[in-house]
């Protein structure tokens, strides 16, 4: 926490009688720079952010480092199908966490299936959270009917559990990476759009909104420049913990066979392609796409977690 | 009245808040339900008149519509009922840019340091975006409009870059000074603007009221529950109650002797450092729900002057000695 | 007034905080005393102290504070060093509070006979019948109409000021030798403000308790108080009789506090103000923590003042005050016994 | 970890916010929010004029998309069928008729409860979906019973004593708790107990006995055996979602005035920690759960595929990839039904709750 | 490779060695783990695989099915043509229902007039019984006349579970499922069905073959493949059906559990779009429009040639697969003994690439379902990885049978199939080769009811004429001929490209033999204590 009092002092400029007590003038302490600080105050959330920063790094830069394409048919062949780890092909190559039932080296798999996974967590995740703010700020900020409307809207698709809409979804749409997306999308949205309103709400009563409208400053201004940026503290939280969901959810609806394809095998649809091999004794198949998986949320939801620490109002001065 | 303009004039301002009842509600009234709709008349046909460079005083207790009253003077809410005349001219009629100088010249001092200032925002900006989105200032003086600001309410523009949260409570409200002086306003809404500050700081920050008043000749509706303040600062009071206004009157008549028994009551009882262990009987009863405000005088209940007639009949306010009014039927039966 | 012992007796009260950015001494070397009936205001802004002084008289204070040093007896008892257990006995018995907030001193979920009741019960052995009996007494006698069915009411049934009456009389239910109460009516309207103040005063002349009442507005205190302590940066200042502070202030300090009141001033001019902030407490100037904003103050102020004491009754710890004029620095005013390094 | 100072000493008061809406906000995201309104009969009139309108929707949303999708009679029709029987056959399912005749059909017989007949079973669709409801049933009730008889306790220590090494290995275990993908857990339990330790039995049912005309099998040794992995994998989430409510809600409560003054009153540890921390905590442990019951009964469908529990969600992936419409869309009508009767009933147990629900609040 | 494996796994092989020893079910009890779940007791509700394995186990057909589905006596003892169009069944005497009614002719008259009248089936029997008329002669005489010779009249009566008159004909589904009028003639009695989760039997003192080894049978349905496993390894249940491949060489090493395989009379095949000059998912290199050249015997036989059906038997089928070469395994009626499997020729694919004027191959996308077939959708990435390999750039796209049979059937504009090549499985249900012969090689023809699931669209009027030709040939010799001939004449023509027979794995607790069934039927009285 940042220690209390430390306020600069006021100069007396020519005539205001102010004398005062006069604290050198400290550092400039953004919101950012003070987040920061806060945030690093746990050495886990530090541990958690940095795995997440190198699975990013790993998803980002899958195709350069994976040793393998796993989806280059003239490279994957099912002469390699379930090695274990450690294993050499025909070709030479070593396969260091094994190969799965396909052939595919799952090094590379887990590779691109965190590609898959993360880009499918993110891109529904930004999706939808502009979807969501844009339908929370415009509830909150029109206030009235519209904003009764919306908000009946949101509460209806939150009382249905995500997962069962997105399985209705996806059974409708069928598999692919867009369909996930657009059915976690909305699935999710309304999350998003009840923080944002929620938080819009609050801020929309706070006295720097009146003050805006009172110096006449357009609603756009008003709506963009003041209300949303306080309103991003929740939607970042919210954001990462349904980050965190969409992932595992995704890789709950892969398991049931209405999430992903095979040929683009995200975390969820290679655990669940070894969920197969789980008594076979080729337990590479599943354990280490499991392992990737729950590194990933994990960190993500120790991310999440200290956000949600730092970033409350309550807890913050 | 002088026959010299006012600056503003309300005429029979009212503000409602209205909870609509939904499909719901009307359905379980068609069945029998007594489902109403919920208005509170937070501000209750009040006309007022306020001169060039006077300080009306506001004050009341909570839910009496003071702060509401001030925020539909200051242009935040709209007016259900009435008019807000801005030199002459209706406000509600105007557009364009004739409107936004009219918003533009009447600006508001709030009562949370904390909340009244953005806190995503630098002190530069908070200041400097009125005047740059407006045009009032060319962009490229505006750093330097900013430090004039901020001198003038007595911060070192060294300090322009911090945001909100460096600051203490008394520096903030002098943020939200130099926020409103920074499109050069002509009248200034205070709404219980010192009533979060520690003492010593709330003598600072009258102290810079007073002062731009004489530096730039502003006109100020200066609203309070702080009787002391008021008599202090005021040239006129007007008192309200439940949303109405009960008297108005010169400072010094009032404090005087005030006319309304509610004033009365309100005078008496402020503890004040010059007026220690007297012995009084306060009024009694409770401030009612402005949800379910009382029939005729609102006052009624807690009055001990209350006759039949006041239960049934609302007072008009009603002059009772040249710039006094009051409104009560008291005053009828003294002739 | 103090010829028997008194029923408070606070020396050199030391309470600090210790937080990742230091140590701050929010009540640093704090002592008086109060006697049977005697109502004491004590005065200061926010950050002085006075707070965590209240919260000290109880043991209320939560990590990362401790009261590090000093002495509470109360009765002649000793309290620093009790147990917890032993605090837990004293408290609502023999010293109650009071809050600020009305809204938040009662749980909101619970009805208001369970949180009387329970007040009752957790110090002696009553029948639920004569605890509720000994209940509905304490409402009425704090002004609530029609307390039997209050009692089953739950706290949002009531309005703020009658949230603060509730709240009086649960610090009275075991009838405390002293109860503290805490800016009890800061947040309430002025007319409901003067309904209880009116009420305490009465029961403080009816009940013989003694009663410290913190606050920051000097004009509650002129009304209520039969003597004043003036707080600053975690020690008081000035104390003694609530007439003879607030119209002859001793210390810069409280002349300030005093002269900022707007009626005490002349209309429309500029008011008296003490300029500057108060520091922070973690970052206390050496010597005397008002120096920085006293006009008055010159490299003698680099030393922390004694709390000298006069005759009258009347204590400050300045070098220099505002004597009365006529009266030269230091002929008034001898050591007292009270006085500490 | 934020310090937490008495107000006076941080030099500002602190903003009043109620418990019940801090710890939600706190955890928005995991809890659907609850519209809160005086008069119970406007109440649940608008929940049932709310809920007639999105089952309408719902029925007409999934019944169009699922004709999109798939055509069921190649699902169900044997190799040796000509085209003309398999033109017979879907005729006889009246799949021939406009999808809008469909539709109409379907809505006029809604109407009379009659929600269709299930393509793969020939049985009415809502008779076989209120069939399987008790298993699903009985096993997000034990789910919730653990999530409460596990996570209350824990979540109350942690809040008690943030700082502490098992609070923090507590909080470490609930991430973990909520990170693990269900079916995953799901999984690693028939592993261990059933597969490795043969402690518990690996899938089914066992043993049920009737109650009121309902078979249970919480009330068999054998069932018993049957429910605790299912039920357990069920649990894990909200267990985890439990201690954090609690947690946040206790750490919360801790810190309100009416805690300081309960103590000021003398009241001992146990009463506070008792009284006045848990009904506070309650309120929103409660609600939440009791919306989480939904979401128990929605991801049973993930449980109940890897344990073969012979419940609802079974039947619902299973008429997924079946392409059975009828028994589709009678589960998702059946589903929002049930949850407008879980978010009333959480309604009703809120108010009696938290008093300042009750009786219009009129406080503030 | 190697065989690696954690503790754990081994503690798990232990541990569930020691589970089913510790925990044998009573010797006459058994329980069985299945694949799917029956979603009737009726047993004319729905002609599909689990419905059938149930009611063949309560209710006895006129001809039964032994296990490579040959015809045996069952209600019928004998069966013979007495002229061109009428058949004579001579039934069983002596037979009781399991209430104890008899059987007689009065219960096949009144089971063929239901079976293809009950209501919301969907897909009812009366493929196998329209256009034939039934005449009781006697109390244990049937006549059945047909206007056409009929030869496959014995195999479409064996697929019909015959039902008492008494409480069956005029019961509805409902009536079955509660087991009103669940009574059949065969091995076990119907005691308890719970849908979703068990189905129990109970043995017939008074079957007529026999009283069956196991008093008390429970079936219950485990969908999950390693959940089902883990149910035998845990011993829940004393045997499973539908053993994943991947498991079997974990199941074989594991003391305590035997395995039975067999081959099943299912083949796995490409069907290939022959009838479209430019087929939506067959694209020149590169992806401009190309003529489409699967309507090249040529290419079809560079596809069949590239494909390795060993590779897959070893590597994606765990050995389970006996590769094909025509329409149904060796030893079913109609096959042909002179087709062989296609080899493994990569570089004969590409020369017939080059031949057919495509040496660069060319970009195609191949379609399969990924929860039809065992290890389906491994098979088509198996098969995409070897058309890459000879040049024929191959995508994957899976998909749920859900969505897959309807697209494959009818996606594309006009009712025609969607997709250029797919995976497809028929498995023979009379256990002739006119079945599939019939269905996926005849010219599609919705009049004549041939070639309804002709998705290549393959068409040959010679094959046309010879099937038709075999379908009214009662003499079995003959008929075997002439299905032989147009099998080999559609393989010659690869109107199909065969992958391989199914072979199917039961797993069960030692003690316990299961005799397979080529139908894949998991069937109480095929398994045998030690």
């Amino acid at each position: 926490m940042t220690t209390p009092n430390t306020q600069p002092g006021a100069t007396p400029p020519g005539g205001s009688a102010l004398a005062a007590a006069m604290p050198a003038v400290p550092p400039v302490e953004s919101p950012l720079r003070r987040f920061l600080s806060d945030f690093s105050a746990s050495w886990l959330a530090l541990l958690a952010t940095l795995m997440l920063a190198v699975i990013i790094l790993i998803a980002l830069f899958a195709p350069w480092i994976s040793p393998q394409d796993p989806y280059d048919l003239a490279v994957v062949s099912i002469f390699d199908a379930r090695l274990p780890p450690g294993s050499t092909s025909m070709d030479g190559t070593t396969f260091w966490l094994g190969t799965d039932g396909a052939g595919r080296d799952l090094l590379s798999a887990i590779f691109y299936g965190l590609r898959i996974s993360l880009s499918v967590g993110v891109m529904s995740g930004i999706i939808a959270i502009i979807v969501g703010m844009s339908v929370g700020l415009a509830a909150a900020y029109a206030g009235g009917r519209t904003e009764t409307l919306i908000m009946r809207v949101v509460d209806l698709q939150l009382s249905l559990p995500a997962v069962l809409i997105a399985l209705i979804l996806l059974a409708i749409l069928g598999k692919g990476v867009d369909k996930i997306i657009i059915a976690l999308v909305i699935a999710q949205w309304a999350y998003y759009a009840r923080t944002v309103r929620a938080s819009a709400l609050v801020e929309r009563r706070r006295e720097y909104v009146e003050a805006a409208a009172c110096l006449g400053l357009g609603h756009a201004r008003i709506v963009f420049r003041h209300i949303l940026p306080n309103c991003v503290a929740p939607l970042i939280v919210v954001g990462t913990v349904q980050t965190a969901h969409a992932i595992a959810l995704e890789a709950t609806l892969s398991f049931l066979g209405v999430g992903l394809p095979l040929t683009e095998p995200s975390l969820g649809l290679l655990i669940s392609n070894g969920f197969e091999y789980m008594l076979s004794g080729k337990y590479w198949i599943a354990v280490f796409p499991g392992v990737a998986l729950l590194l990933t949320i994990v960190s993500i939801n120790i991310v999440g977690d200290q956000l949600r620490d730092v970033l409350n109002p309550r807890l913050q001065k | 009245m002088s026959g010299e303009q006012p600056l503003l004039r309300l005429e029979g301002v009212s503000k409602r808040f209205t909870k609509h009842l939904d499909a719901a509600e009307k359905l379980v009234n068609l069945v029998g339900g007594r489902r109403r709709e919920e208005v509170v008349h937070a501000v209750d046909d009040v006309s007022l008149d306020v001169r060039e460079g006077e300080v009306v005083g506001l004050v009341g207790e909570s839910g009496c519509g003071k702060s509401t009253l001030g925020r539909v003077v200051a242009g935040v809410h709209q007016p259900s009922d009435g008019k807000v005349i801005w030199r002459g001219k209706d406000v509600s009629g105007l557009t364009g840019a004739a409107r936004r100088d009219a918003l533009l010249k009447i600006q508001m001092i709030f009562q949370d340091p904390m909340s009244s200032l953005n806190p995503r925002m630098r002190v530069a900006d908070i200041i400097g975006e009125a005047p740059r989105v407006h045009g009032l200032v060319p962009a490229a003086d505006i750093p330097a409009y900013v430090d004039e600001m901020l001198q003038r309410v007595g911060l070192d523009p060294a300090y322009k870059t911090r945001y909100p949260h460096q600051f203490s409570g008394g520096q903030r409200q002098r943020i939200g000074i130099a926020r409103a002086l920074a499109v050069k306003p002509d009248f200034l809404v205070c709404d219980e603007s010192i009533a979060a500050l520690d003492v010593s700081i709330q003598a600072q920050v009258l102290n810079l009221f007073m002062d731009l008043r004489t530096d730039l000749g502003l006109t100020y509706l200066f609203i309070s529950h702080d009787l002391g303040v008021v008599e202090h600062l005021s040239d006129r009071v007007v008192i309200m109650y439940l949303g109405r206004v009960v008297e108005s009157a010169p400072t010094e008549a009032l404090f005087g002797g005030p006319n309304h028994p509610y004033a009365r009551a309100l005078l008496d009882e402020v503890p004040r450092i010059d007026r220690r262990k007297r012995a009084f009987q306060p009024v009694k009863g409770e401030i009612p729900s402005p949800l379910s405000p009382p029939s005729g005088c609102h006052f009624h209940p807690r009055c001990p002057h209350a006759t039949a007639r006041c239960r049934e009949e609302v007072p008009r306010l009603r002059e009772i000695a040249p710039g006094w009014t009051s409104a009560c039927h008291l005053n009828d039966e003294r002739g | 007034m103090s010829q028997t012992s008194p029923v408070l007796q606070v020396e050199d009260l030391q309470t600090h905080f210790f937080t990742r950015a230091g140590v701050a001494r929010a009540v640093d070397g704090v002592s008086f005393s109060l006697g049977r009936g005697e109502v004491m205001g004590l005065v200061g802004e926010s950050g002085s102290g006075k707070t965590v002084t209240g919260f000290s008289l109880l043991g209320l204070v939560d990590p990362p504070g401790r009261i590090v040093g000093g002495s509470i007896r109360l009765g002649g008892e000793e309290l620093i060093g009790r147990s917890e257990r032993d605090w837990q006995a004293l408290r609502g018995t023999r010293i109650a509070m009071i809050f600020q907030d009305p809204m938040m001193t009662l749980n909101p979920v619970l009805r208001i006979d369970t949180q009387m009741i329970e007040a009752i019960r957790a110090h002696a052995p009553v029948s639920e019948a004569d605890a509720r009996e000994r209940a509905r007494a304490a409402l009425a006698r704090v002004g609530i109409p029609s307390p039997d069915e209050r009692l089953a009411a739950y706290p949002h049934q009531f309005s703020g000021g009658m949230r603060q009456r509730v709240a009086i009389a649960i610090a009275l239910l075991n009838e405390p030798d002293v109860i503290v109460a805490d800016e009890p009516t800061t947040a309430l309207d002025v007319t409901i403000q003067a309904q209880i103040l009116y009420e305490v005063r009465k029961l403080c002349a009816e009940t013989g308790m003694a009663m410290i009442w913190i606050t920051h507005d000097l004009a509650v205190v002129g009304g209520l108080a039969d003597k004043v302590a003036v707080m600053y940066a975690g020690r008081i200042v000035e104390e003694g009789p609530v007439d003879a502070v607030l119209d002859g202030p001793l210390h810069p300090y409280t002349h300030g506090l005093v002269g900022s009141v707007p009626s005490q001033n002349q209309r429309g001019q500029k008011l008296t103000q003490i300029p500057g902030m108060a520091p922070s407490l973690l970052s206390l100037p050496p010597g005397c923590s008002f120096a920085p904003r006293c006009a008055r103050a010159d490299g003698a102020c680099a030393v922390m003042p004694d709390l000298v004491g006069s005759g009258d009754g009347r204590a400050m710890r300045c070098h220099h005050p505002h004597l009365p004029p006529g009266e030269a620095a230091g002929g008034a005013i001898g050591e007292t016994g009270r006085a500490r390094a | 970890m934020p310090v937490f100072a008495p107000p006076d000493f941080l030099g500002e008061a602190p903003v009043p916010v109620r418990p019940f809406s801090a710890v939600f906000t706190s955890f928005a995201p995991l809890c659907a929010p609850v519209e809160r309104s005086r008069p119970m009969s406007v109440f649940i009139l608008r929940r049932l004029m709310q809920s007639a309108l999105v089952m309408v929707a719902m029925a007409a949303i999934v019944f169009f998309g699922m004709h999109l999708v798939g055509d069921p009679v190649d699902m169900f029709v044997s190799p040796d069928m000509d085209q003309a029987d398999i033109e017979q056959v879907v005729r006889a399912l009246g799949l021939d008729r406009p999808i809008l005749e469909q539709f109409w059909a379907f809505v006029t017989s809604a109407l009379q409860g009659d929600l269709g007949q299930s393509f793969v079973f020939g049985q009415p669709a809502l008779g076989l979906i209120l069939e399987r409801m008790p298993a699903t049933l009985e096993l997000a009730f034990i789910a919730l019973l653990m999530a409460i008889v596990f996570g209350i306790p824990l979540g109350l220590y942690a809040g008690l004593k943030p700082d502490s090494p098992v609070s923090r290995t507590i909080m470490a275990g609930s991430i973990l708790g909520f990170s693990l993908p269900t079916f995953w857990v799901g999984i690693m339990l028939i592993m261990v107990f059933a597969v490795m330790l043969g402690w518990l039995p690996s899938t089914g049912r066992g043993e049920t006995v009737e109650v009121l005309g309902v078979p249970v099998s919480f009330l068999t040794l054998d069932g018993l055996r049957h429910l605790i992995l299912p039920a357990f994998n069920l649990a894990l989430l909200k267990i985890s979602l439990v201690i954090r409510l609690t947690r946040a809600g206790t750490r919360e409560v801790m810190l309100q005035d009416y805690i300081k003054f309960a103590r000021a009153k003398g009241l001992g540890r146990g009463r506070i920690v008792g009284v006045h921390v848990m009904k506070n905590i309650l309120i929103p442990v409660v609600t939440v759960l009791g919306l989480e019951f939904g979401s128990l009964i929605a991801f049973s469908v993930v449980t109940e595929t890897i344990f073969a529990w012979p419940g609802m969600g079974k039947l619902l992936i299973e008429s997924i990839q079946q392409l059975d419409r009828p028994v589709i869309v009678a589960y998702l009508m059946m589903i929002v039904f049930l949850f407008v009767v879980i978010n009333l009933v959480v309604d009703v147990l809120y108010s009696i709750l938290d008093p300042r629900v009750r009786l219009g609040d009129r406080g503030a | 490779m190697t065989s690696v494996r954690t503790p754990l796994l081994r503690a798990a092989v232990a541990f569930a060695c020691a589970a089913a020893v510790s925990a044998p079910a009573l010797a006459s009890d058994l329980r069985i783990g299945v694949a799917s779940e029956a979603t009737s007791i009726d047993p004319h509700f729905h002609n599909l695989g689990p419905n059938n394995q149930i009611a063949s186990q309560i209710f006895d057909r006129l001809i039964n099915q032994g296990d490579r589905q040959q015809l045996e006596p069952g209600l019928a003892v004998s069966w013979k043509p007495i002229n061109n169009t009428t058949w004579e069944f001579k039934l069983r005497e002596g037979v009781t229902f399991h209430d104890g009614s008899p059987f007689t002719a009065d219960d096949v008259l009144c089971t063929f007039a239901r079976a293809p009248e009950v209501p919301n089936s969907p897909a009812s029997f009366s493929t196998y019984i329209k256009g034939k008329t039934f005449k009781k002669v006697d109390d244990f005489t049937v006549h059945v006349t047909t206007d056409e010779p009929y030869p496959t009249m014995a195999n479409d009566l064996s697929v019909i579970p015959v039902i008492s008159d008494e409480v069956g004909c005029g019961a509805t589904t409902a009536d079955f499922n509660d087991g009103k009028a669940a009574m059949g003639t065969g091995p076990f009695k119907f005691v308890e069905y719970v849908p979703g989760d068990r189905i129990v039997l109970a043995a017939n003192e008074n079957y007529w073959g026999g009283r069956p080894e196991w008093d008390k049978v429970t079936i219950k349905p485990i969908k999950a493949g390693p959940s089902r496993v883990a149910a035998l390894l845990a011993g829940d249940v004393d045997m499973i059906s539908g053993v994943p491949t991947t498991d079997i060489g974990t199941l074989k090493e594991t003391k305590g559990i035997v395995l039975s395989q067999g081959v099943s009379n299912r083949v796995i095949y490409l069907h290939v779009d022959q009838f479209r000059e430019n087929s939506p998912f067959v694209k020149a290199n590169g992806g401009g429009d190309i003529k489409n050249p699967l309507m090249d015997q040529k290419v079809r036989l560079a596809i069949s040639k590239a494909i390795s059906r060993e590779l897959i038997r070893d590597r994606v089928m765990e050995g389970l697969s006996i590769p094909a070469g025509q329409l149904l395994p060796d030893g079913f009626f109609g096959v042909s003994d002179k087709l062989k499997p296609e080899a493994y020729d990569p570089e004969g694919a590409k020369a017939l690439l080059a031949e057919a004027g495509v040496p660069d191959g060319f970009e195609l996308t191949i379609h399969g379902p990924n929860d039809r077939y065992i290890n389906d959708a491994k098979i088509v990435e198996g098969i995409a990885q070897m058309l890459t390999r000879v040049g024929i750039k191959t995508k994957v796209e899976t998909m749920p049978r859900s969505v897959y049979f309807k697209r494959a059937s009818t996606g594309a504009e006009g009712g025609l199939p969607e997709f250029s090549l797919i995976l497809v499985g028929w498995g023979a249900g009379s256990g002739e080769a006119s079945s599939p012969l019939r269905s996926l090689i005849a010219t599609y023809d919705k009049e004549k009811g041939m070639g309804a699931a002709n998705r290549g669209r393959h068409s040959d009027a010679k094959v046309d004429e010879l099937v038709e030709q075999a379908l009214k040939t009662v003499d079995d010799g003959k008929r075997a001929a002439l299905l032989a001939e147009a099998t080999e004449l559609a393989m010659a023509n690869l109107a199909i490209i065969p992958i391989h027979y199914q072979v199917n794995t039961w797993a069960s607790r030692e003690g316990i033999v299961y005799t397979p069934r080529s139908d894949e039927y998991t069937l109480a009285h095929y398994a045998r204590s030690q």
